[in-house]
Order: structure tokens, then C-alpha cells, then sequence
């Protein structure tokens, strides 16, 4: 066991890595859709964005770069959530595929403008300095920007599980999750809290997007990788709950890293393997927030 | 959406018949679907005159970067012969191939059916290949593969009017196989991506390489096009015991394969040898540091030391402000295949290219060195390329020659 | 009055501590008439989705016909005879007044597999029959978003009807009607045959005393008295129940469209 | 059981108002005129169509039709039963690999391979519909996707049965009396003849009482069950049938393209599909096939001419018809004043 485990330190803990980032970018998502219905398939087209920014502030070469790439991305994401909510406010009453519909229609556009920006070749990012290396881990050479993706991951995922359970806003989140319309009818106007979640929502993809640079580069398509993979996150863990982002984000995580080291021949199906197997378990999630959606 | 609107059937009866006036309107050239051969063969240009040629390349999708490169190539040699092959004006229709067949037959089948063209040039994605190998046969107008690299295209799907100016999957990987071998190199793993191009490299290299007395330490086929993450499969290269790894990767998984090797300390205890495209044009820059010391085998490296090289690179540097790379090289070679076609040819039409094609002989101006058809794809010198820092720019040196290879 | 169609034995429905329904035990004899009153947050609306499987039950047994349907599905109970009509108005509100009731009727006219129009003429014909019963023939292609609440109210008759019951739960099918739509609706009820076994749940009692054979009164989900229609008017017990509710006035005549229901 | 008799009310009832009931005998053959010839002209205008249309019109054609009868096979679970599949291309690529090895191993005869086709098309949707119709909403987009995926993973992965990546080529010719039909205009006429039965078999079974059914249950799925239906077997017929129609589009698919690849079972088809469905309207069938003209004509036609903005005009296609078109083109068709039947309808 002991050897198994040594065997598979370098997996389980890139498992961790791929986790912490999938949660960045599922929670927003899962909030989002608890809370509005609105099931949004540009959050994966906003972590390009912040691929790309990554890119242009040339995040690799200096810390300068990196934190402005961030801030600029933060500040995207909130201004895209914004307009995304105010375009999916004539929406509301309509059923749940227009929305989609239109977000996917975005997330076409988001993606052609940034390869009419960037090109379409492949761009990598380095980690920024001092995280740019590898170090050894257990006898194995493991990169530091992962093991500090893992950090920050974690952390990120504390701050939100912190405010989502502890504060007032957490407590309004979490209600209008449960009943939209008592929320409502206690006179909190819904469209303000549907700005911001969306803004917050659309910020931490960005912020994942240049989080996830110096692992993922930046190229074409990756945004419909991003957005299935968090897709798959937030169904195993239940639309609508912060938990079941965690879960499935850590979940997911280790399905990609140590599933696939530990069944290669199996690995082009264990993502999906994975999903359907929890779905026939639990047919709403491991977490769901939410009793119905009809 | 979901509510019906039972009572509006009737409107879409009208509806349904402006449609019909539409596509009745877009059909107006046409003169009927049940003729004979009138798909083409017919068309295109005067004696003397011109000739069309439909350049069929993505531009859009993930190979995008690729058929930039190709329509370079193509243009650059039609700017250095003045517009023209084998004496006829060249008017080149551009249509965008996409990532899949989906987009790729329509693509073609729209050329062949009204672009009125000559000859196809250009698909890079092999199953694209395939799927229009045989209308093309039908429409009796030549299609010139520049990139497209399964085995089939030339072999099972072949027929008269389907030629190559690449390479084949096995090819390339066969000469690295021998190579090995005979460097006693070993024991080696095998990776590449799980879909036909990985397949056929595996089963290539793996066949050569043990032919001549190598040692497989594993093989996996990692999943394609949703692999960001090599790590997984890392680790089971390193609990192999293996001394080597070869691996067949293109584009994004190229440039994330090569980075997480040197990441996770493979780069130092085990070399890395891959197919040539592993780190072939913009994915290299991507790859930075983490590509020098990589061997690769192909067709072709800007490197190669022959007067057509340095006269290609220099002229395509000044042209586009980059280096070539062999995607331009093979549309290159396939304009200049074409000149030399055209050049015996009394009148335009696809058979009478398709039959001149076999007459062409040896290329002896091509910036890869010279080289033949050989089953109607080139048998030419492959090489063994090393990536290496040249006055600031990452190259893929050129070692040595492997010798001469024609389709396995 | 021979056999018993409907047995309740021990039926008990409980949310953590709160026990809406509380160890009732009922017979309904075949083509009985029989009303349950109460005052609100008696159970009535919960005993009735536990009769027709929508909730489970949290113990006791229900029986049908001699059958033990505790553990049977909602539509398999339907299919042996068990229609209801809702206290909430629950159609299908896009489609036609026709098309909501044909709904019910192709399940008994055994034409639904029948691609053909033709083949269900049989089930059409029902339809008819029963909306001209209900007072609704002229809004047969009416969708049903534009009828009048009481206009959904003989729908929802319509419908229960169209399925065919052995046992017919109406809840509070009166509420919202017109005194004229209402006297039609206990005229069309009074003449159904007495293969159909009524369990009503009203408000008001004018319409509970010219239907009724017998009466069960529900007190905090428990079973106060089982009896005919004067024996509860003049049950002691009954009256104290009201008054203690605060509800003095439900033994007055008053429309029952002002009653909300707790369940 | 008839609980009051209904003889002598019936007859009342109807005569009272015409507008209820069965349409008489005038107003049924107003209908057939007035629906009917229409339908009747464009079936000959289609018909008609290889003998003045060139070979690439002829073959878009026949894409379309074929595009639309897949949308209206995803319609019957959209539209009609309130599922939307994000996988339901896996159930038109079952049906293209199908044909298409029925084809190359034993016989091109039509209609073999497209019957073929469309009855593992079916089993496909036996196998794995049981698992998506237990869920709803979201989630059975989400198994729907994932079940797309898995087989689209496997059409890549079982390369020595479907040719893997590199597609599943050297399909012949189909063969109608040994006779193979090579020319656009021929394979048109054999794709349209096959669509229109297969429209005709979606629009009875929307049509029947299992129509009327499905769409009870896309309206309040509880109260179906009160009235002693049970959903789940419903949907699962309805998914299992709308499996075969989309395993017949496939078939033709194979027949007109001559190879098949794993995108045709991927989620970029899934996801055009179910555009094609809801930019033409959900729920009205004829909707879903002016949906599928408007994509394959984005797509395939003008697409490769805009030097690689396929996707750009595709997205905007996206935005502008959810607002501009909230029901469809069905919906547009609906704003047209004076065009509500005011007969009775039976769907």
C-alpha cells in the first residue's frame, strides 16, 4: 500500500492541482445556475480571456505581469458577468435552452474575436518568477506553479465556502438557491443579485483562465475542453451547491490524474464513465442544492 | 420554447415553399443533377489560357495554423513563376476545410461541383482525404494531397487522381524506428495520441524499431483532444524502466507534452525522439527551452543544407517575416509538381493533369532535397532533426540523413 | 351497501414531529357518497394525495377493492380506478379544453398505440359526452389558459371523469364555482351511477348535505367521528373542534372560494 | 363504462356549436385544400428539383433533408416531450456507422442499410435511454452529453470496425434494383423519398394519442401520473423512437456522404441539431426543418467562403435568434394576423 501510494504521490497531488483549479472556475457556474437558471456555456470562453490576458501581460517574465493580468482579468469577468445579466434578463421566463442557447452563441463569438486578436497558434506561459521551476517531491520532480495552484486553489475555495456559509450575502445566495421567489417577496430585488453573482461568477473564470496559463497554455478549443470538464464538475456535485462544486472539483480531479495513470487504456472514457456512473447512483448530484427544476 | 403552437401548421406549408424559391434561386446556374459527367470535367480554363485550382486548407478550427503555412507556400511559388504553372495563368479559389470532414467533403464537393476548378490542392485532415478520394476519381479531377498523412489516402482509398506531396504517417515513423535500432537505443516507450495519425505511428515505429532489434518498454495511446494533462501517463513511462521515449504529438498537445516532459524532470533522465510535427513550426516557439535536445524525424527542416533550401527560406522569410515550415514546403512542392504537370499538357482538363502527373518524374528543385513519386506519393529522404538555439531562434537542426523512404 | 371499495387502516403521514395525518382509519363502501370535513390543516388534502399515491404514506395500509395498494405507484392506482380532481387547478394550461380531457379519455378508450386519427373516434366521442355533462361544450377548442376559474373547476370534473373511477376524490370541486355552476355540479354528481364511489373534501356544506351519505370529520389529522350527516350535525364533538379553531361560522352557509387551504 | 348516457346530448352538443367536434364533411375537404395542396405543390417543386438544380444544390438538398429529419427526431423529444438531448447526434451516428458497414460488408440494396440503421439506431436508444429519461432538466442535457461523448469515444476508439478518426470510408454507392446510384440528382431523389416517409412517420406519431401524451407530459408531468400514466415509460418510448428516426438520418447520412466519421456522433452535431431545432421552433415539426436549412446552409454552404468565420457567423446566428426569433421561426410564422385555424384540432 505504502508503495502504491509513493508510486502515485506525483498523481494524486497533480489531482489536487487539476482540482483546485476546476473549483476556481465550477463554483461560479454552480451559484449561477442554482440561483438563476442560467446555465452559462460562455464561463468557459471567459477562461480564455484570462488565458490570453496571461498571454499579453506576459505574466511569465515577471510578477509585475502576472498580478496585472489578474487584476485585468478580475475586472473583465465582473464587467462580462455584468453584461451577460443584463442580456439575460429579457430571458428570464424563457426556458432554460435559450439561455443556453444564447451563451453558447457568445461563447462562439468571444472565442472567433480572440483568434482574430491572438492568431490560432499555441501559446504557452511560463509560471512566473521563482514558481517557474520544478522541485522534488517525494524523489519525484513535481513544477512549483502547480504546487502553488494548489495553494491558492484551496484558499479561494475556503474564502467562498466562507462567505457562501458565513455571511449575509452567503445567507441571501443560499436562499434564493433554495426559494427564488421568497427572496423576492422579502423585496430584495432579484436582477441585483443576479448582477452580481453573474459578475463573480464570470470573475473567477477569468481569474481562472490566468491561473490556469502557466499549466494549460492558451490556444483555440480550449475553451470547450474548460467548459465540459466544469460542466462535469458541477453536475456530479449538484447544481447550485458551493460542497458539490468542491467535491466534484476534487472529484473530477482525481479522475483526470490518478484515473487516468492508474487505467490508461480506459482514460478516453472515464470522464464520461465517471458522470454517468454518479447520475445512475444520484440522479441530481452528490450535492444537490436544489429539490426540482421542471 | 417548449410551448406548441398547434394551430400554425399551415403557415409553415408557406414557409416551407419560400425555401424552396430560395434555393431555387441559389440553383440558377445550374442545368440539372442527372447528367452524366458534367461535374467538372468539363470545366475550367481555355488551351493557352488558365487554369483553376481549388486550394482547399482550414481556417478555422485548431489546424488553422496549418493551412496559413500551405496557403503561403502556394502563393510564394506562384509569385516566384509569375502566376503561372506550366505556362497556363493560375486562378486559385480558396475554401476553408474546417477541423472534420463535416466541413471538409462539402467543402470539396462544392469546388468540384461548381467551382468549375482543374485541380484540387491542399486537406490536411486525413479522414477528409479519404471521404473525397473516390468523388474526386468521379468528378475525374486530380486532388493533390499537401498534408494529409494516413496510409489509406494513397493505398486502400487510392485511385488515379489521388497523388501526395507529404508524407505518410508510418513514413515518418519507420525512419526514426530503423534509427534507434541501429543505435542501439532502447528500451523504448511509445506514446501518441489515441486516433488514426497516432495509430498508424505507433504500429510504423513499433514495426521498424523491433525489425531491426529494438525493445518496446510499453505503448500508450493517450486520449485525443482532451488530454491537457500529460502527468498520468508520465508516470507510468517512468515505472516502465524505459531509456527512451518516442512519441507522436501535433500542435496544442505537442507544445503541452514537450513542456510537462522537462516539468516533470523527464527531460533529464530519458530523451525525448518524436515524429517530426512534435515540434514543428508556431508549436516550437510555444515550447521554448523545454524543446532543445529533442530529435525528431521528418521530410523536411529548415536547415537542410541545398542551394533550393537557402534560396526557399530566404525568399519565404522575406515574403512573411518567419520561417517556413514543411506545410509550406509540401504546397510548395505540390505548385511545383503542378508546373511541371501542366507543362505537358495540350488542354486543360483534370484527366489530362491526372495523366501528366504520372510523367513527372523526379523533383529536383524542392527545398527537402530531391524526390519522386513512388505509389503516387513521395519516397524522399528523411531526416534526423534535433531542436537546437540558432542566432536566437529555436531550429530543428539537421543531424544527419536517414536515408531514402518510400511509403512502408 | 355491501362491500367496502376504499379501506384505510392506520394511515399515517408524518413530517419530523408534525403528524398531518395521524392513524386514520376509513371504509368507504362501494357507491358510497361519502364527505370529509374539517377545518383547515386537518389533513384532508394530505389524506387524499396519500390515497392516491402523489405521498407516500409514513405507516398504515390502503386498500382498494380488497387490494393492498399501499406500495403501488401513483398511475398504477389511477389505472385500477382511483381519479381525482385537485384542489389546485392542475391542467395542461397550452392545449384545448378537448384535448385536456381526450388526455384522460385515450387511456380507457384503448386507442392510444393508434397512429391513425380515425381510431380514436371512440375516445372523442367520450369526450363530447362528458364536456356537454360539465357545461363545457362550447369551449371545447377554448385553450385552457383562457377559462374562467370555475369554467377549470367542471374541467377538472370533466377530466376525473373521463379516467373512468371506481373511486372519485374531489377536493373542494365547488370553490370559485357560481351558485349556478355549483348546483349543476351536484346535479351532475347525483346522477352518476353507483358504480362510482365519491369521496368529496368541501367547504360547502349545502353541497356536503345534498351529496353525502356519510360523513367523516378530521381533526388535526385524526379521525373525530365517522357518521351519517345528522349524526355529525349534531355531534357535540364536532361542534367543540370548530369552535375550538376559532371557526364558529363554518356551520353557516358561506362560499367556500374563501377558504385556504393548509396542507 | 359510460357513467351518463351520452346519446342524446351528444348530438346536441355538436350541432350547437360548429366549431366542436370531428370536422364535417365541407370543412374537411376545405382543410385538405387549403393544407394539403400546398404540401402536395412543394412535394412536387421538391421533387422536381434535380432536373433544373446542379449537382451541389442537389447534394445540399439532400443534406438539408436529411438535417431536418434528424431536427425533427430531436423535435419529438424537444418539442414534444419537453427533453432536451444534447446527445441525440449519438443516435444519428449509430445509425450512419451502421449503414454504412451494413453497406460495405453485406449489401447496399436499398432500403436495407437505412432500415438497418434505424433499428440500431433504436437499440441504441433502448440501451442507454433508460439511464437519461430518469432525470430531467439539466441533468438530462448532462447525461445526454455524456452519452454522446461515450459513443463518440468509441466510434474514435474501435478503429478496427469504424476506421477511427480517419473515418469510415469507401462506402458504395446505394443500389436500387443492382442498379448503383452515383449522380447527386439519383441519390436525391432516394434521400428525399425516405425523408418525407420518415416525416410522415414523426408526424403520426405526434399526431396520436401518444402524442397527445407526450406533450401532457411536457405540460404537468404529476398530473399525468394522476390520470394513470406513467412518465417514465412514456419518455422512454418516445426517446427510443425518436433514437430510430435519427438512426434512419444517419443512414441516409452514409448513403449520401459516403463517410462517416466520429464528429457525426459528436457534440458539435448534437449542438447544431438542437439549434436547428429551436431556431426553427420547438414543438411544431415543420419548424425543426427550415431550423436545419438555415444551419446546414450557414454551415456547409456559405461557411467555408467567409476564410474561416464559419463559427463567428454561427454565433451570431445564436444571439440574434433567440431574441429576435423567441419562438422560432414558428413563432414568426405565428405573427402573421388572420392565420389562427379556428377549426378544431386534434393534436
Amino acid at each position: 500500500m505504502a508503495g502504491w501510494f509513493d508510486a502515485n504521490l506525483v498523481s494524486i497531488l497533480n489531482g489536487f492541482a487539476i482540482g483546485s483549479l476546476l473549483f476556481i472556475l465550477a463554483v461560479g457556474l454552480s451559484i449561477v445556475f442554482g440561483m438563476m437558471d442560467v446555465l452559462n456555456l460562455a464561463h468557459g470562453a471567459f477562461f480564455l480571456v484570462g488565458s490570453y490576458l496571461a498571454v499579453s501581460f506576459v505574466a511569465g517574465v515577471s510578477w509585475g505581469g502576472f498580478l496585472a493580468a489578474l487584476a485585468v482579468a478580475a475586472l473583465f469577468g465582473l464587467l462580462a458577468g455584468g453584461v451577460l445579466s443584463g442580456m439575460t434578463e429579457p430571458l428570464a421566463r424563457r426556458p432554460i435552452l435559450d439561455q443556453a442557447l444564447l451563451t453558447l452563441g457568445i461563447s462562439l463569438i468571444v472565442a472567433e474575436v480572440l483568434s482574430i486578436i491572438y492568431g490560432n497558434n499555441v501559446r504557452s506561459v511560463p509560471g512566473p518568477p521563482g514558481l517557474d521551476g520544478s522541485v522534488q517531491v517525494a524523489g519525484s520532480t513535481y513544477p512549483t506553479y502547480r504546487l502553488m495552484l494548489i495553494a491558492v486553489g484551496l484558499l479561494l475555495a475556503l474564502v467562498v465556502w466562507l462567505v457562501v456559509e458565513r455571511t449575509s450575502i452567503g445567507a441571501l445566495v443560499r436562499a434564493s438557491v433554495a426559494d427564488r421567489e421568497m427572496v423576492s417577496a422579502m423585496g430584495i430585488d432579484n436582477r441585483k443579485v443576479k448582477f452580481a453573482v453573474l459578475g463573480i461568477g464570470s470573475m473567477l473564470a477569468a481569474v481562472a483562465g490566468v491561473l490556469g496559463a502557466p499549466v494549460y497554455g492558451a490556444r483555440p478549443g480550449l475553451d470547450k475542453t474548460i467548459l465540459i470538464l466544469a460542466l462535469v464538475v458541477v453536475v456530479i456535485g449538484g447544481l447550485g451547491s458551493v460542497r458539490g462544486a468542491l467535491i466534484g472539483a476534487l472529484v473530477i480531479g482525481q479522475v483526470e490524474s490518478l484515473g487516468r495513470a492508474l487505467l490508461p487504456e480506459l482514460a478516453s472514457f472515464i470522464l464520461f464513465g465517471t458522470l454517468a456512473l454518479v447520475l445512475i447512483i444520484r440522479p441530481r448530484g452528490l450535492f444537490a442544492g436544489k429539490v426540482a427544476h421542471s | 420554447m417548449s410551448m406548441a403552437q398547434g394551430s400554425s401548421r399551415r403557415n409553415g406549408t408557406r414557409l416551407g415553399v419560400g425555401l424552396l424559391a430560395l434555393t431555387l434561386t441559389a440553383a440558377c446556374g445550374g442545368g440539372g443533377s442527372l447528367g452524366g459527367d458534367e461535374g467538372g470535367g468539363e470545366g475550367g480554363g481555355e488551351a493557352g489560357g488558365t487554369v483553376t485550382v481549388g486550394l482547399v486548407i482550414p481556417q478555422a478550427g485548431v489546424y488553422t495554423p496549418l493551412g496559413e503555412d500551405m496557403q503561403q507556400g502556394w502563393d510564394l511559388y506562384l509569385d516566384q513563376h509569375d502566376g503561372q504553372l506550366g505556362g497556363y495563368e493560375v486562378e486559385t479559389v480558396v475554401a476553408d476545410e474546417g477541423e472534420s470532414p463535416d466541413t471538409g467533403v462539402p467543402a470539396v464537393q462544392r469546388l468540384l461541383t461548381e467551382g468549375e476548378v482543374d485541380a484540387l490542392v491542399g486537406i490536411v485532415n486525413s479522414a477528409t482525404a479519404l471521404g473525397v478520394a473516390e468523388q474526386v476519381a468521379e468528378a475525374q479531377i486530380p486532388l493533390i494531397v499537401a498534408n494529409a498523412g494516413a496510409e489509406a489516402v494513397t493505398k486502400d482509398a487510392g485511385n488515379p487522381y489521388v497523388w501526395r506531396t507529404s508524407f505518410t504517417n508510418a513514413q515518418v515513423a519507420a525512419a526514426m524506428g530503423e534509427h534507434l535500432a541501429a543505435e542501439g537505443v532502447g528500451p523504448v516507450y511509445v506514446m501518441a495520441p489515441d486516433y488514426a495519425a497516432g495509430q498508424e505511428v505507433v504500429a510504423g515505429f513499433t514495426e521498424a524499431y523491433e525489425a531491426a532489434g529494438g525493445t518496446v518498454a510499453g505503448q500508450t495511446l493517450t486520449p485525443f483532444g482532451s488530454t491537457q494533462d500529460f502527468q498520468p501517463f508520465l508516470s507510468n513511462v517512468q515505472s516502465s524502466g524505459a531509456e527512451a521515449v518516442f512519441v507522436f504529438y501535433a500542435g496544442g498537445e505537442a507544445v503541452s507534452f514537450v513542456q510537462q516532459y522537462d516539468a516533470f524532470g523527464l527531460k533529464d533522465s530519458t530523451p525525448l525522439y518524436g515524429s517530426g510535427f512534435l515540434t514543428e513550426g508556431s508549436v516550437l516557439d510555444a515550447q521554448g527551452e523545454s524543446a532543445v535536445g529533442v530529435r525528431t524525424s521528418l521530410h523536411y527542416s529548415t536547415e537542410i543544407d541545398n542551394p533550393a533550401n537557402t534560396e526557399f527560406v530566404a525568399a519565404y522569410q522575406e515574403a512573411y517575416g518567419e520561417l517556413p515550415t514543411t506545410y509550406a514546403v509540401q504546397a510548395y512542392d505540390a505548385a511545383n509538381v503542378l508546373d511541371s504537370a501542366l507543362e505537358g499538357v495540350e488542354e486543360v482538363s483534370g484527366q489530362a493533369i491526372a495523366e501528366a502527373l504520372e510523367t513527372v518524374g523526379e523533383i529536383d528543385d524542392s527545398p527537402r532535397g530531391p524526390w519522386t513519386f513512388n505509389g503516387q506519393t513521395p519516397e524522399q529522404t528523411m531526416y534526423l532533426r534535433e531542436v537546437a538555439e540558432v542566432d536566437g531562434t529555436l531550429r530543428n537542426t539537421v543531424v544527419t540523413d536517414l536515408g531514402v523512404f518510400a511509403q512502408p | 351497501m355491501s362491500t367496502t371499495l376504499l379501506s384505510l387502516s392506520g394511515v399515517s403521514r408524518h413530517y419530523g414531529a408534525l403528524r398531518a395525518v395521524d392513524d386514520v382509519s376509513i371504509d368507504v363502501p362501494a357507491g358510497a357518497r361519502h364527505a370529509l370535513i374539517g377545518p383547515n390543516g386537518a389533513g384532508k388534502s394530505t389524506l387524499f394525495k396519500l390515497v392516491t399515491g402523489s405521498m407516500p404514506v409514513s405507516a398504515g395500509t390502503v386498500t382498494l377493492d380488497g387490494t393492498d395498494i399501499t406500495q403501488l405507484p401513483e398511475h398504477q392506482r389511477a389505472r385500477r380506478g382511483v381519479s381525482q380532481t385537485l384542489q389546485h387547478s392542475s391542467l395542461f394550461l397550452s392545449q384545448s379544453v378537448q384535448d385536456n380531457v381526450l388526455l384522460a379519455a385515450q387511456r380507457q378508450h384503448r386507442s392510444r398505440r393508434s397512429l391513425l386519427p380515425r381510431r380514436q373516434a371512440a375516445a372523442r366521442d367520450r369526450v363530447r359526452g362528458l364536456l356537454v355533462d360539465v357545461g363545457l361544450e362550447a369551449r371545447a377548442d377554448t385553450p385552457v389558459a383562457a377559462l374562467s376559474h370555475g369554467e377549470r373547476r367542471q374541467l377538472e370534473v370533466a377530466i376525473a371523469l373521463a379516467c373512468e373511477p371506481k373511486l372519485l376524490l374531489l377536493d373542494e370541486p365547488a370553490a370559485g364555482m357560481s351558485p349556478a355552476e355549483s348546483s349543476r355540479l351536484v346535479g351532475l354528481l347525483q346522477s352518476l351511477p353507483a358504480s362510482v364511489t365519491l369521496v368529496i373534501v368541501e367547504h360547502d356544506l349545502d353541497v356536503v348535505f345534498a351529496l353525502a351519505t356519510s360523513v367523516t370529520v378530521l381533526h388535526l389529522g385524526q379521525v373525530l367521528l365517522t357518521g351519517s350527516p345528522d349524526e355529525v350535525r349534531a355531534s357535540a364533538a364536532v361542534q367543540e373542534a370548530y369552535l375550538g379553531t376559532g371557526r364558529e361560522a363554518l356551520f353557516l352557509d358561506h362560499p367556500g372560494s374563501t377558504q385556504m387551504e393548509v396542507s | 363504462m359510460s357513467v351518463v348516457p351520452d346519446s342524446s346530448t351528444d348530438a346536441s352538443g355538436v350541432g350547437a356549436d360548429p366549431r366542436t367536434g370531428p370536422a364535417p364533411g365541407p370543412s374537411r375537404a376545405a382543410r385538405l385544400a387549403t393544407r394539403g395542396i400546398p404540401l402536395l405543390v412543394l412535394l412536387v417543386l421538391l421533387a422536381s428539383a434535380p432536373l433544373f438544380a446542379a449537382p451541389f444544390t442537389a447534394n445540399t438538398l439532400s443534406r438539408i433533408l436529411i438535417f431536418a429529419l434528424f431536427a425533427v427526431s430531436l423535435d419529438l423529444l424537444v418539442g414534444i416531450t419537453g427533453l432536451p438531448s444534447l446527445g441525440h447526434a449519438a443516435y444519428f451516428g449509430v445509425g450512419a456507422y451502421t449503414a454504412g458497414l451494413v453497406s460495405i460488408h453485406w449489401t447496399s440494396a436499398a432500403p436495407v442499410p437505412v432500415l438497418l440503421a434505424a433499428a440500431v439506431g433504436a437499440l441504441a436508444a433502448v440501451a442507454t435511454g433508460w439511464l437519461a429519461v430518469r432525470s430531467g432538466g439539466v441533468y438530462f442535457l448532462m447525461l445526454t452529453l455524456a452519452i454522446g461523448e461515450l459513443v463518440h469515444q468509441l466510434a474514435q476508439s474501435l478503429s478496427s470496425v469504424t476506421g477511427g478518426s480517419n473515418g469510415l470510408f469507401g462506402i458504395p454507392s446505394v443500389r436500387i434494383g443492382g442498379e448503383p446510384l452515383t449522380l447527386a440528382g439519383y441519390v436525391y431523389w432516394y434521400v428525399l423519398a425516405v425523408a418525407v416517409l420518415g416525416f410522415l412517420g414523426l408526424w403520426l406519431v405526434a399526431r396520436s394519442p401518444f402524442g397527445a401524451t407526450l406533450r401532457g407530459i411536457r405540460d404537468n408531468e404529476p398530473r399525468m401520473r394522476s390520470l394513470g400514466y406513467s412518465p417514465f415509460r412514456y419518455k422512454y418510448l418516445a426517446f427510443v423512437v425518436a433514437g430510430g428516426f435519427a438512426g434512419l438520418a444517419g443512414g441516409l447520412f452514409a448513403a449520401l456522404v459516403r463517410i462517416v466519421n466520429p464528429s457525426d456522433a459528436g457534440f458539435t452535431t448534437s449542438a447544431l441539431i438542437l439549434l436547428a431545432v429551436v431556431l426553427g421552433g420547438a414543438g411544431t415539426l415543420w419548424g425543426p426543418v427550415l431550423g436545419a436549412a438555415v444551419v446546414v446552409l450557414v454551415r456547409d454552404t456559405f461557411g467555408p467562403q467567409l476564410d474561416g468565420h464559419g463559427p463567428l457567423l454561427l454565433g451570431v446566428v445564436f444571439v440574434v435568434a433567440v431574441y429576435v426569433l423567441p419562438r422560432g421561426f414558428a413563432g414568426l410564422a405565428g405573427l402573421v394576423p388572420g392565420r389562427r385555424r379556428s377549426t378544431g384540432g386534434t393534436a
